[in-house]
């Protein structure tokens, strides 16, 4: 049984090469291929968790050891894998969540010339994130870590003529690059500290090395999972990232890759449990992102980039759980898997809106569209009810206990950081509102004009085959895109349920992260009113200021607020100024240096040497006299050398 | 302790003899330097060589002394004279330096490296001193023979290789090969007046009637000397006798003479006079 | 007197011919110069030879002149082609060694 | 005395050199086949010398030894150990791939002069440099070493200064002064720095009264030769003077972007990934193994300087426009890191350093190689002039994204096993220059990006509208190597097998151990 596992990353791998070396010959069948092999690694999960549910809890870690990979003296890296009820619970999510996007993008894309190699990415990127959630130690961890950034690399700039997808790609990859260094250095530390970074022994071990140097570890893997998470300071890539195709951002920037840092966390729960201040800064980081996220959500028109402000502020609420130590990891692993769900199908959603749209992405050119695209309306206003946490759908469940358990934290902190989900959950019902509202109701803001946005991507393949320019014709979209929405939205509305029936989620996950039930000062009834009270704040909100009135078609100028959240509040500006401009100052400086000072001194020298040989070159001067004359003077100072001598 | 007193001292009349010839040999060699003709320095030189051959006999070497008036004096400074001659001296060879400093540096040199030499000489610990009796027991020129033909013998060989070389090389470097035809009278004239200058052949040396070796240049019109009358080599040497002052003087003289024979008034043409003069 | 005082006479003999050939530009009188020094060599072997009390000294000597003389041959030889091309026997006049 | 198989290691390309050399001037192609099989002899001549290899033998192995000059005690001494089979393994295997890669380059522009024989040259100079540098990868004596050591330098120069790069901005004259600018800026700073070596060559063997290298380590270590320590100390920095000018090490790096540039790809790829590479062993054989106590008295300074050139290369990558510029500067910032590695002083970073010469060298190989096919392309090195590459040419722009993945070691290709080995052997001695150099991982990845975006990606520009896909001789080139840094990058166990034994000896040379951790987890 164990030897599946591998399995479970070799399909996709296979794909990848099969689809990125084919060659055209495979175009006609490149996107089934694709499809086919990540369904095929969702089965061997199946398979592997059925097989996983027939132990029982303590036998529930399987290993495969495939090879030794990097044995340099005690440094011992494995190629080995390891399937917990964490990992497979990942697996589960990816492959599931996966192989529906696959699906999806046959439609999506079906009209992109470059379609093989959209689906060889994709199946990349699966490779990349199984591998990084079966794992058996950090650095083979790592190298998913990477992987997965590549694959994003490569998916956001897919559209690699359009100069905004190349920078958005190269900025994202830059960021995660960031992130990065901080896992490789919490990597050394495990090492210097553990002499090895697999998972058995760091973990078992954490508690044997002192506070200060777990406290660094996981404030080094805090930065690794700030990176790929988009948290603050490192979110900044996450909205540019929406360049890519929507079904890359519904898999990679909503479901999948940017809860890696969350697994991060949770798998090294261990550490951050020896090191109350890393949590710390953990939970702050996370109720600092909730907060932003939720805030520029507010602010966007653009679709995309407001689902984008929601995800950050979703994985926010994870990382805060995460933070929260033992009394929150589960729940940080069930919201993001209901998460997983609702916002891949609200992805999807604005996916097939855009498709029908002419890839209009600006959602004051929308409106009305319920009539016309029935089946995406229907999915994604589940998706949205889950999100806001509607009593009885997923969202409600996973939140309210992660709300319960930020309060459960005790103290002044847990008061902070209650209050802080609490405003999230009001801010979180108000965009998604907003969004529902300016999309699929009030009047149509699109008839009788061309609504083609200049900067709306050009190349957006559903762009060819109705006249990109004029007034668009609103339709529902193939049945390949809508039944992967209708299945996530299935799953956004019972997922929560299932898992919280009973506890099942708890139960099945605790053997791995550990659980401990938080003493609140308010009873689970409370928090649940309170956040009641949020959403319908939320809501009423949002309805009075876009259900009400019709929505100006375009921005007004809006409150200081809105003006900074449209801008990201001026994160990126400040990376503008600071590290673009700043950086290209210090390399020319630097190029300068090099050439005049560096180099300078070289070359002065060589000039001087030639100066000199000139000059020497004067006493040349040909007679044979003067030449004497120095055969001369040589000859007596050898006789006063011999006398010297003779003398000493 | 007589056998020790002899070693290191030399009887008192070659003592003399080294004082007095030494000077002169040393005057000798200065002059050699100094001298402004090359042929003065030739014979300062030989003197020098003279006064060695001198000190070798006095050394107990009588062969070399031989050798030395010989070869040295006899054929080398011959040589050198021959060559003097030959190449014309050219007296121009004034002592005054063309190349900056050199004088000064080579006087510095000099005397440097003479101090050290003398230093170095009387510093060394020249002890053990037995004069050539008994090496000169069986004669200077045999012991010299024996030596040159049993020890020194592939050395000789090698000095007569060299001199024969010498010889050789000598002839090759002197022996001038012609290459072309020489011109004939008529193509040296031709070229006389394609280049334009001296189209008439070159004056004679020599003055009317009153000198004719041939270093006295010929006089123009205007009593000036001639210099293209006289021969390069003499030109070369400037051994050019100038005698247009004389001449003029000597003209002057006659004319007034002439005038105080027959009283002649002043403004009387001297070419006139000249003339009539002559006719007389 | 020590003869050693005909080393000391050698040594001056040398100096002011070495001098000599510094100074002078006439190739021919540079090149007597060269003959005084080997001269004042001469002495001072032949002096040599009568301390040691043996004749090698005076082989050398001998050899030496040899070699002077042949020297001497060769080089007026020079002196001679060179006037005959540059008219002039001074040694600054060739002044060829530079580039 | 068994077949001298090192020697024929050696001479094997020598001996094509002189044969390639002199092919008449008519039959050019003919010179380069030779060429061709030459290199593709010596490589399996290499693989030989890899399978007779035993890691776990005797230290140096497949050992030779004959008097040369007894006066000296000179002998011809050669042998490998893991680290040397390794590096013979890489020159090796590049050697026909940087011959393919140059098939065109030195053809004569205009043809019919029967003389002038260009191709011929070329070649032999190639094949040439392979032979010297292999054996000073084999000598165990410091004078044969120093002897070829410094002979590289000849047919390098003629490589630099003869057969530069024919897209050139401005005209021709131009580009030939640069290049001859750049070809004596190389031969000087070599020559500088291989004659303070001499002297100090020398000053070894006044002290040591030998040249074999395993003799006087010997010597060393049962004490029958001491050094004073300020002798020792003036060694090594002689010694090392002259491999960090090779191995281009801050601050005396500067000729090495102009060779580079002005040199052909191949050539390029010559220097960087095989030349410099005898610098980087050296330290790793003859620094640290004659003088322990020097290495370790002048480690800090080392370290410091390997710094600057990681985060001061990578910076001055970043500011290039050109692009053969910008890989160079790269390579400076990747020799950083390998000088690190081996002053470091643990396991991991010396074998680290040795997997890095290695990976380096397939890496910039693959990324030169066909940056050299685009600039040929194209007629012009300039960043600025290219642009949407990738849609016109798929296959070239995505082998130089590769390889440009490996040059910002991408986990997963070999640079990065290597670069992490490092960074961890560094770490766990000298945790803050560790962390400081993770700079370079980040700057790695921004000058990377920067060049693929501007070349590759964005509207295709009219100039390079008609630019064709990579030829079959072309992708023979590149795949291997592509092949190589996955497989390598996948498992590396082979290299590092070999490697381990030989830097487990040098670190009890050097009597240095790693650093235990602080919690002994690992069981």
């Amino acid at each position: 049984m164990e030897n599946l596992i591998a399995l479970l990353i070799a399909a996709p791998l296979l794909g990848a090469v099969v689809l990125l070396l084919g060659g055209r010959r495979l175009d006609a069948v490149g996107h089934w291929v694709g499809t086919l092999l990540s369904t095929a690694s969702f089965v061997v999960g199946l398979v592997l968790f059925a097989g996983l549910l027939g132990k029982d809890a303590e036998h529930r870690t399987w290993t495969q050891h495939l090879w030794s990979w990097i044995p340099v003296g005690d440094f011992q890296a494995d190629v080995t894998l390891r399937l917990d009820q964490l990992s497979m619970t990942f697996v589960l999510l990816i492959t599931g969540v996966g192989s529906l996007i696959h699906l999806y993008s046959i439609g999506y894309m079906e009209h992109d010339e470059r379609r093989r190699r959209f689906f060889g990415y994709l199946n990349l990127f699966l490779a990349a994130m199984l591998l990084l959630v079966l794992a058996d130690n950090y650095l083979l961890l790592y190298v998913g870590w990477e992987g997965v950034g590549l694959a994003s690399y490569l998916l956001i700039g897919f559209w690699q003529h359009k100069p905004s997808a190349a920078t958005a790609a190269k900025k994202a990859f830059l960021v995660n690059r960031v992130g990065d260094v901080g896992l490789s250095i919490a990597i050394m530390l495990m090492f210097t500290t553990f002499g090895t970074f697999a998972f058995g022994p760091v973990l078992e071990h954490a508690g044997d090395a002192s506070e200060g140097r777990l406290t660094a570890i996981g404030l080094m893997l805090l930065l690794a999972a700030c990176g790929k998470s988009a948290q603050v300071p490192l979110q900044s890539w996450l909205g540019d990232a929406m360049e890519g195709p929507t079904p890359v951002s519904a898999l990679i920037h909503a479901a999948t890759m940017v809860t890696a840092g969350v697994y991060l966390i949770v798998r090294s729960a261990a550490i951050f449990n020896g090191a109350p201040d890393a949590q710390l800064v953990v939970t702050v980081v996370g109720g600092v992102t909730l907060l932003f996220g939720a805030i520029v959500g507010c602010a966007k028109d653009d679709i995309k980039k407001a689902l984008a402000g929601s995800t950050m502020s979703q994985i926010g609420y994870m990382v805060l759980a995460a933070g929260l130590g033992p009394i929150g990891y589960v729940f940080a692993i069930m919201h993001l898997v209901t998460h997983g769900f609702f916002k891949a199908g609200l992805f999807l959603g604005a996916g097939s809106v855009m498709h029908g749209m002419n890839d209009e992405v600006d959602m004051r050119k929308y409106g009305g569209l319920r009539k016309y695209m029935p089946i995406t309306f229907v999915t994604f206003g589940l998706g949205y009810l889950a999100i806001i946490g509607f009593p009885g759908l997923s969202g409600f469940f996973s939140k309210d206990k992660i709300i319960e358990a930020a309060f459960a934290k005790g103290g002044a902190e847990g008061w902070i950081l209650g209050g802080v989900a609490l405003l999230g959950a009001a801010i979180t019902a108000f965009y998604m509102t907003r969004v529902m509202l300016m999309t699929f109701f009030g009047e149509p803001r699109w008839k009788n004009q061309p609504t083609k946005s200049p900067e709306a991507p050009s190349a957006e393949p559903a762009a060819e085959h109705q006249g990109a320019h004029g007034e668009p014709h609103p339709h529902e979209s193939p049945r390949t895109m809508t039944i992967p929405m209708i299945v996530l939205a299935v799953g956004s509305v019972a997922g929560g349920a299932f898992f919280d029936v009973g506890d099942r989620f708890l139960h099945w996950l605790e053997p791995v992260t550990g659980h401990s039930e938080g003493h609140s000062p308010l009873s689970a009834l409370t928090v649940t009113g309170a956040t009641m009270v949020c959403l319908v704040l939320g809501v009423g909100l949002a309805w009075a200021q876009y259900g009400r009135k019709p929505v100006p078609a375009h921005a007004p100028r809006g409150s200081v607020l809105t003006r900074a959240a449209r801008r990201d509040l001026y994160q990126d500006d400040f990376n503008h100024v600071v590290l673009v401009r700043g950086g290209e100052h210090l390399t020319r400086s630097l190029v300068y240096v090099d050439h005049t000072l560096v180099d300078g001194v070289v070359n002065g020298s060589a000039a001087g040497f030639g100066g000199l040989s000139g000059r020497l070159r004067r006493v040349q001067n040909g007679f044979a006299r003067s030449y004497a004359v120095s055969m001369f003077g040589g000859a007596a100072l050898l006789v006063a050398a011999t006398l010297l001598m003779r003398a000493v | 302790m007589s056998t020790q007193l002899a070693a290191y001292s030399t009887s008192t009349g070659e003592a003399v003899q080294f004082w007095i010839l030494g000077s002169v040999a040393v005057i000798g060699a200065l002059c050699t330097v100094l001298m402004r003709r090359a042929v003065h320095s030739a014979l300062c030189l030989a003197g020098t060589m003279i006064v060695l051959a001198v000190f070798y006999l006095a050394n107990g070497a009588y062969f070399l002394g031989v050798v030395q008036i010989v070869v040295y004096t006899g054929a080398i400074m011959m040589l050198f004279l021959f060559v003097v001659m030959l190449v014309g001296v050219t007296a121009a060879d004034s002592l005054k330096e063309t190349i900056r400093g050199q004088r000064w540096l080579a006087l510095l040199c000099g005397l440097g490296f003479g101090v050290l030499l003398l230093g170095g000489i009387a510093h060394a610990s020249l002890t053990q001193f037995n004069g050539t009796g008994q090496a000169n027991a069986g004669g200077n020129v045999e012991g010299l023979a024996t030596l040159i033909f049993t020890k020194y013998v592939f050395a000789f060989e090698l000095t007569g290789a060299l001199l024969i070389t010498a010889a050789i090389g000598a002839m090759v470097l002197t022996h001038r090969e012609r290459t072309e035809r020489a011109k004939t009278q008529r193509e040296l004239a031709a070229e006389r007046v394609r280049e334009g200058k001296h189209v008439p052949p070159l004056p004679a040396p020599g003055v009317y009637a009153r000198h004719n070796a041939v270093d006295i240049a010929g006089l123009l019109p205007d009593g000036t000397p001639a210099e293209l009358s006289v021969s390069r080599t003499l030109r070369e040497r400037g051994q050019i006798r100038d005698v247009s002052a004389q001449a003029l003087g000597d003209l002057k003289a006659l004319e007034q003479r002439a005038e105080e024979r027959l009283e002649r008034t002043e403004n009387t043409p001297a070419t006139f006079k000249r003339t009539e003069d002559a006719a007389q | 007197m020590n003869p050693v005082n005909y080393l000391y006479l050698a040594a001056l003999l040398f100096t002011i011919g070495a001098t000599g050939v510094l100074i002078r530009r006439n190739a021919i009188v540079v090149f007597m110069c060269v003959e005084l020094m080997l001269n004042a060599c001469n002495l001072a072997f032949v002096t040599f030879s009568r301390m040691h009390g043996n004749l090698d000294g005076q082989i050398i000597a001998f050899f030496t002149m040899v070699v002077a003389a042949a020297e001497v041959v060769v080089g007026l030889a020079i002196i001679v082609s060179l006037f005959r091309t540059r008219h002039s026997a001074s040694v600054d006049d060739a002044s060829l060694m530079k580039l | 005395m068994s077949f001298p198989l090192l020697t024929a290691t050696a001479a094997l390309p020598a001996l094509g050199a002189v044969a390639t050399a002199a092919v008449p001037a008519r039959q050019r192609t003919a010179a380069k086949w030779l060429a061709l099989l030459v290199s593709l002899a010596t490589l399996a001549l290499a693989i030989v010398v890899l399978v007779r290899f035993d890691p776990d033998g005797a230290r140096y192995q497949l050992t030779e030894s004959h008097s040369w000059i007894r006066d000296f005690g000179v002998r011809y001494e050669l042998g490998v150990d893991g680290i040397a089979v390794a590096l013979i393994g890489l020159t090796a295997v590049l050697m026909p791939f940087i011959v393919l890669a140059g098939w065109h380059d030195a053809d004569p522009l205009e043809t019919g002069s029967r003389r002038w024989r260009p191709t011929q040259g070329f070649f032999a100079l190639i094949l040439a440099v392979e032979a010297m540098v292999i054996i000073s990868f084999e000598a165990t004596d410091v004078f044969v070493f120093y002897i070829f050591f410094e002979a590289m330098l000849i047919p390098m120069y003629f490589l630099i200064g003869g057969f530069g790069d024919r897209a050139h901005s401005q005209g021709e004259e131009a580009a030939s002064t640069q290049r001859s600018y750049a070809a004596v800026k190389f031969l000087l700073y070599n020559l500088a720095g291989g004659l303070i070596m001499l002297a100090a060559v020398i000053g070894l063997y006044v002290v040591a009264g030998s040249f074999s290298l395993q003799e006087i380590v010997q010597a060393r270590a049962d004490g029958s030769l001491t050094m004073a320590t300020s002798t020792e100390r003036w060694l090594f920095l002689g010694f090392f003077f002259a491999f960090a000018v090779k191995a281009p090490l801050w601050p005396l790096h500067t000729w090495l972007p102009n060779a580079m540039q002005e040199s052909t790809a191949p050539v390029a790829v010559l220097i960087t990934a095989v030349v410099d590479k005898v610098g980087t062993f050296a330290m790793l054989r003859f620094c640290l193994q004659l003088f322990p106590e020097a290495s370790k008295w002048a480690t800090p300074v080392i370290l410091v300087l390997a710094l600057i050139s990681i985060v001061y290369g990578a910076l001055l990558a970043v500011g290039q426009r050109d692009i053969k510029r910008l890989v160079a500067y790269a390579s400076i910032s990747h020799f950083g890191f390998i000088v690190m590695g081996i002053f470091a002083m643990t396991t991991q970073g010396q074998s680290g350093a040795t997997l890095y010469m290695v990976n380096h060298g397939i890496s910039t190989a693959a990324l030169m190689l066909v940056a050299g096919f685009l600039i040929s392309r194209r007629g012009s090195r300039l960043i600025a002039d290219y642009g949407g590459v990738q849609k016109v040419a798929p296959v070239l722009a995505g082998t130089f994204l590769i390889g440009g993945l490996a040059t910002l070691s991408l986990p997963g290709l070999a640079p990065f096993v290597s670069e992490f080995l490092v960074l961890v052997g560094t770490f766990s001695r000298y945790p803050v220059i560790g962390i400081i150099a993770t700079v370079g991982i980040v700057l790695a990845a921004l000058y990377t990006l920067v060049l693929y975006q501007r070349t590759m990606t964005g509207p295709v520009k009219p100039e390079v509208s008609a630019m064709p896909d990579l030829r079959v001789r072309e992708v023979l080139v590149v795949a291997p190597l592509i092949v190589l840094l996955v497989f390598l990058g996948v498992y590396p166990k082979p290299l590092t097998s070999i490697v381990d034994p030989a830097v487990k000896q040098t670190m009890s040379d050097v009597q240095q151990k790693d650093p235990k951790p602080a919690v002994e987890a690992a069981k």
